[in-house]
């Protein structure tokens, strides 16, 4: 007997449906698949034994609205693809346009260590979502409120950095929007020493907790054959026992001057996962302290070429040059000459890769994205097969997907 | 019920009573899209605590929601979809659009937004911002609990 | 939206790819036609390129040979590698194939890399390029009953159905009249800002008064009388109101 | 006087059969189980569509006919649990009145437990309780 499924928002082929077999939609609303996610599951009782993902219920065209806008108004909504660590896209897209400018060795140091500063205090902070949410879908409540206090925190730097508490658009190309306001460096050493005990708390709570462990301890294991076939970047490649970290790899914005080390595990599955993102939280936190004692120098936060980076904004009403420039990059943003180049950056899941196309306009030609948690979550085709739904919820959480950068 | 003042009296104060009840506890759908959707969860984190308005009961079924929170831009994909779930919700229910893109499609005024949650469903609250703090949601749930208490869809007698 | 007065992009370049400079992201760029993209990817897999990194599209309308190009970025990682030292500075190549709009048909690569799955059904749901022999090809990010390839070039911004539509217009933001800042105060912080910047100006080396100061007072504009700064600029007050009115 | 009818409140309850409040207790509950049933489907409003009356599967149109034959492991942990659930119940009464029924009662339950245990460690090994 075979059902037809109607064609809908989603097709699914013709499923052949034999006694005790049926066809689910763990659909884009559920409470357990991080985002708008749709899992069309065939499954024999509690067993899974087909799951198809269907993703773009938030798909955003950003990339297309990035072609209709200026360089510097792109990261506008770039910013908004990976919504729990949006600087990250942003030091990203700026690193590629940059280089195609050819000013990346201008950028002032100081700018490039708050660079640093901020895309660790957004893994960090990204890491907090994720144990929080993922620690919800194994019930664990306590730790939902321990790490969303601590995100809480981070947050705060972000909106006395750059005014906003998500979307801060606080990178600019040739360095950062101004500079660190006053009383910034207090509040990051309050984060720094509170950092300590509440991960300490988190860790007591949830690492060795026998339901977290039973859980996730050989569920979802992927090998590293697997991981390599399936392009499996970040924290999901390190679990397998692969040490590649774009920050180690090709080290940028500074990366090499400070020393972290790459936690990897060899088991692979979800509590693997679940321990180098710990560990990693913890490696974060040791290059935010290297960064804050450079901090103390004040220096210069932009490149000094008016051309690219708007002069100050006090310097308007003096001077005519700071005037036409400042008049010109608002209206019509600079020229990029024209190429093609890929920036590589190790984002909290992953390789985020933009593969910027320029022609000598003044809008970008092509904003290609590589989507790290797309290619962590298509590996859940094939570590679904055969298990149970339960398990296959803690797979999603372990992977850590975030649709705007899965559905763009 | 042909009752005099008398009766209207008891109507009012049970329906007094209804809309209390009511606004005290609207249940919000857990239906999180994009970055407003994290917005969300930390409005229900300790540092804002969206139960102090008892509203930190977050259903994953429509047939036990009273408000839809649509915090997220709504892509086309994604338009039915929130259409089916607010009409599978028990009435009376109550619609808060969070965040600029769901307001009025925000900053992606292109092919893949719907333009604004309004064209598909009827809103109740809007919420500024792109995120809104979650101060912003505490807000708009408040303004959700006066619009019940002055009965603006009708209480639990109200036919409305 | 940026503005409507962009000068037309003058010198742009048909092919950005053939002109671009050179940045040292990537150890190898190969350009193949797509009679020999299977060949030549399946060569870089047997060298050990065992990561395909990202599948992705760009439309070049122009562009004569043909117009859409699919890039293919590939890493070399060994999959025993467990050290830093031995994963080191992968190398990373980039494969560009560029395919016409008469029949856009690629073979697929989902075999050598099961990851190619959702990547090249999102180039064929974006741009219209088929890749034959893929097992599941089928639309991924637009709903499956849409019209046309969103990332093509030639597709409208706000897409066929909203380009009709004219855009809502936002109600007149009448509380803001022309001309006047919004409120005093605006006007005498940016003179304290000028005041203190002329006081160390340092950054303009002997620039006179910004010919932006406006000698003369425009009847009834008088800057709020309250910001009496000392020194020179009392002489010359930056009368912000015709400044506003002019531009 | 007033003392009078205060006790005779009181003496009046003395009167009925032991078994009394039992039978109130449980019109009370029943009537209050019929009330919280029915009031909703009287008093609450009803605005029907089609959408709402069909069912919900995470906001997509309904596939499967749930009507599908369901897999017996399900019943089989239904029935498990229904008995391991009643045999935690009767412990209450047992609870109340320990000391009152002495070595007895224990005893009376020990049999109890041991007998149930021989099934719980009858389905253990058959694997009832594992999944796969």
């Amino acid at each position: 007997m075979t059902t037809a499924i109607p064609e809908s928002s989603y097709s699914v082929d013709v499923v052949e449906r034999s006694a005790n077999r049926m066809v689910l939609s763990m659909g884009p609303q559920h409470p357990s698949t991080h985002g708008v996610l749709q899992i069309i599951t065939e499954i024999e009782g509690e067993i899974v034994t087909k799951a198809s993902p269907e993703i773009g219920y938030l798909h955003t065209g950003i990339e297309k609205s990035a072609e209709n806008l200026f360089w510097s108004q792109a990261s506008t909504v770039i910013e908004r693809m990976d919504y729990l660590s949006p600087l990250t896209n942003a030091l990203c897209y700026y690193l590629a346009v940059e280089k195609l400018l050819g000013i990346d060795a201008q950028i002032p140091p100081r700018a490039q260590q708050v660079r640093v500063l901020l895309c660790e205090l957004s893994r960090i902070a990204s890491h907090c979502v994720w144990l929080g949410t993922g620690g919800i879908d194994l019930g664990a409540l306590t730790g939902f409120f321990y790490c969303f206090d601590l995100r809480e925190r981070i947050l705060d730097l972000f909106e006395a950095s750059g005014g906003a508490r998500m979307h801060p658009n606080y990178i600019r190309v040739g360095g950062l929007g101004r500079d660190l306001p006053s009383g910034f460096l207090e509040k990051l050493d309050g984060v720094i020493a509170m950092y300590e005990p509440r991960m300490r708390d988190v860790r007591r709570l949830l690492q060795k907790n026998p339901i977290l462990q039973d859980r996730m301890i050989d569920v979802g294991i992927i090998s590293a054959d697997d991981a390599l076939a399936w392009s499996l970047t970040g924290p999901t490649l390190r679990a397998t026992g692969i040490p590649y970290d774009v920050r180690r790899a090709f080290p940028y914005s500074g990366y090499e001057e400070y020393e972290f080390d790459v936690p990897t595990r060899t088991e692979g599955d979800a509590y693997a996962r679940f321990l180098v993102r710990l560990d990693e939280m913890d490696e974060a936190m040791r290059i935010v302290r290297q960064v804050r004692k450079k901090l103390d120098t004040p220096g210069a936060w932009q490149i000094a070429d008016t051309k690219f980076a708007p002069p100050p904004k006090e310097t308007i009403a003096l001077s005519m040059e700071a005037l036409i420039h400042h008049f010109k990059l608002v209206s019509e943003s600079f020229r990029v000459p024209p190429g093609d180049v890929y920036q590589p950056v190790e984002g909290p899941r992953g390789e985020l890769g933009y593969y910027v196309v320029s022609n000598g306009d003044n809008r970008p030609w092509r904003v290609r994205t590589r989507p790290p948690s797309m290619y962590n979550l298509q590996v859940l085709k094939k570590i679904a097969i055969g298990e149970l739904i339960a398990d296959m919820v803690v797979m999603i959480g372990s992977l850590d997907p975030v649709f705007g950068e899965v559905d763009r | 019920m042909a009752l005099g003042s008398g009766g209207d009296f008891l109507l009012t104060t049970v329906d007094a009573v209804a809309r209390w009840a009511q606004s005290s506890s609207v249940w919000p759908l857990t239906m999180g899209l994009a970055c407003c959707a994290i917005e969300m969860m930390t409005a229900t984190a300790p540092e804002y605590d969206i139960a102090r308005l008892g509203s930190e009961v977050f259903r994953a079924s429509p047939r036990q929601a009273d408000l839809m929170i649509v915090s997220g831009r709504v892509a086309q994909k994604m338009g039915p979809i929130v259409k089916r779930l607010y009409d599978q919700m028990a009435d009376p229910k109550w619609v808060i659009s969070m965040g600029a893109c769901a307001s009025s499609g925000g900053v992606f005024d292109n092919y893949a937004i719907v333009q604004g949650v309004d064209t598909i469903i009827p809103v109740d609250v809007y919420v500024p911002g792109c995120p809104p703090t979650p101060d912003g949601l505490l807000y708009a749930v408040n303004l959700i609990q006066q619009q019940i208490k002055q009965g603006g869809r009708g209480g639990i007698l109200a036919r409305a | 939206m940026p503005s409507s007065q962009t000068p037309p992009a003058g010198a742009t370049a048909l092919d950005p790819t053939a002109v671009r400079p050179d940045i040292a992201d990537v150890v190898r760029i190969i350009r193949v036609v797509p009679a020999a993209l299977r060949a030549t990817l399946e060569e870089l897999k047997g060298e050990g390129f065992s990561m395909l990194l990202d599948v992705g599209g760009a439309d070049y309308p122009g562009r004569e040979p043909a117009r859409f190009d699919v890039v293919y970025h590939l890493l070399r990682i060994e999959r025993t590698a467990t050290t830093l030292a031995q994963v080191g500075a992968p190398d990373r190549v980039r494969v560009l194939c560029a395919v016409g709009e008469s029949d856009p048909v690629l073979p697929t690569v989902t075999d050598l890399w099961p990851s190619a799955d959702w990547a090249e059904r999102e180039v064929y749901d974006l741009f219209g390029v088929r890749f034959d022999g893929h097992p599941d090809l089928r639309r991924i990010q637009m709903p499956d009953d849409w019209q046309g390839y969103p990332l093509r070039k030639d597709y409208p911004l706000r897409g066929p159905a909203l380009e009709r539509t004219p855009r809502p217009s936002f109600a007149l933001k009448s509380n803001v009249a022309a001309g006047t800042p919004a409120s005093g105060k605006t006007a005498a912080a940016l003179q304290r800002q000028i005041a203190q910047a002329r006081g160390n100006n340092s950054f303009m080396p002997g620039s006179g008064p910004a010919a932006a100061a406006q000698s003369g007072s425009q009847p009834g504009g008088t800057v709020s009388g309250g910001a009496a700064t000392p020194g020179q600029l009392a002489q010359q007050p930056v009368n912000l109101k015709t400044e506003d009115n002019k531009s | 006087m007033t003392e009078a009818r205060r006790v005779g409140f009181v003496y009046s309850f003395r009167s009925m059969s032991p078994y009394g409040p039992v039978a109130i207790y449980l019109a009370v509950a029943f009537l209050a189980a019929l009330a919280f049933c029915l009031l909703p489907g009287l008093v609450a409003r009803k605005k029907p569509n089609p959408v709402k009356s069909e069912a919900y599967e995470c906001g997509v149109e309904p596939t499967s006919d749930v009507s599908g034959r369901f897999p017996v492991r399900f019943y089989l942990v239904a029935m498990l649990f229904v008995i391991f659930d009643v045999e935690a119940a009767s412990f209450y009464p047992w609870a109340v009145q320990m000391h009152a029924l002495r070595l007895f009662g224990l005893a009376e339950m020990l049999i109890f437990v041991i007998v149930l245990a021989v099934g719980y460690a009858y389905v253990w090994k058959r694997g009832g309780f594992q999944w796969r």
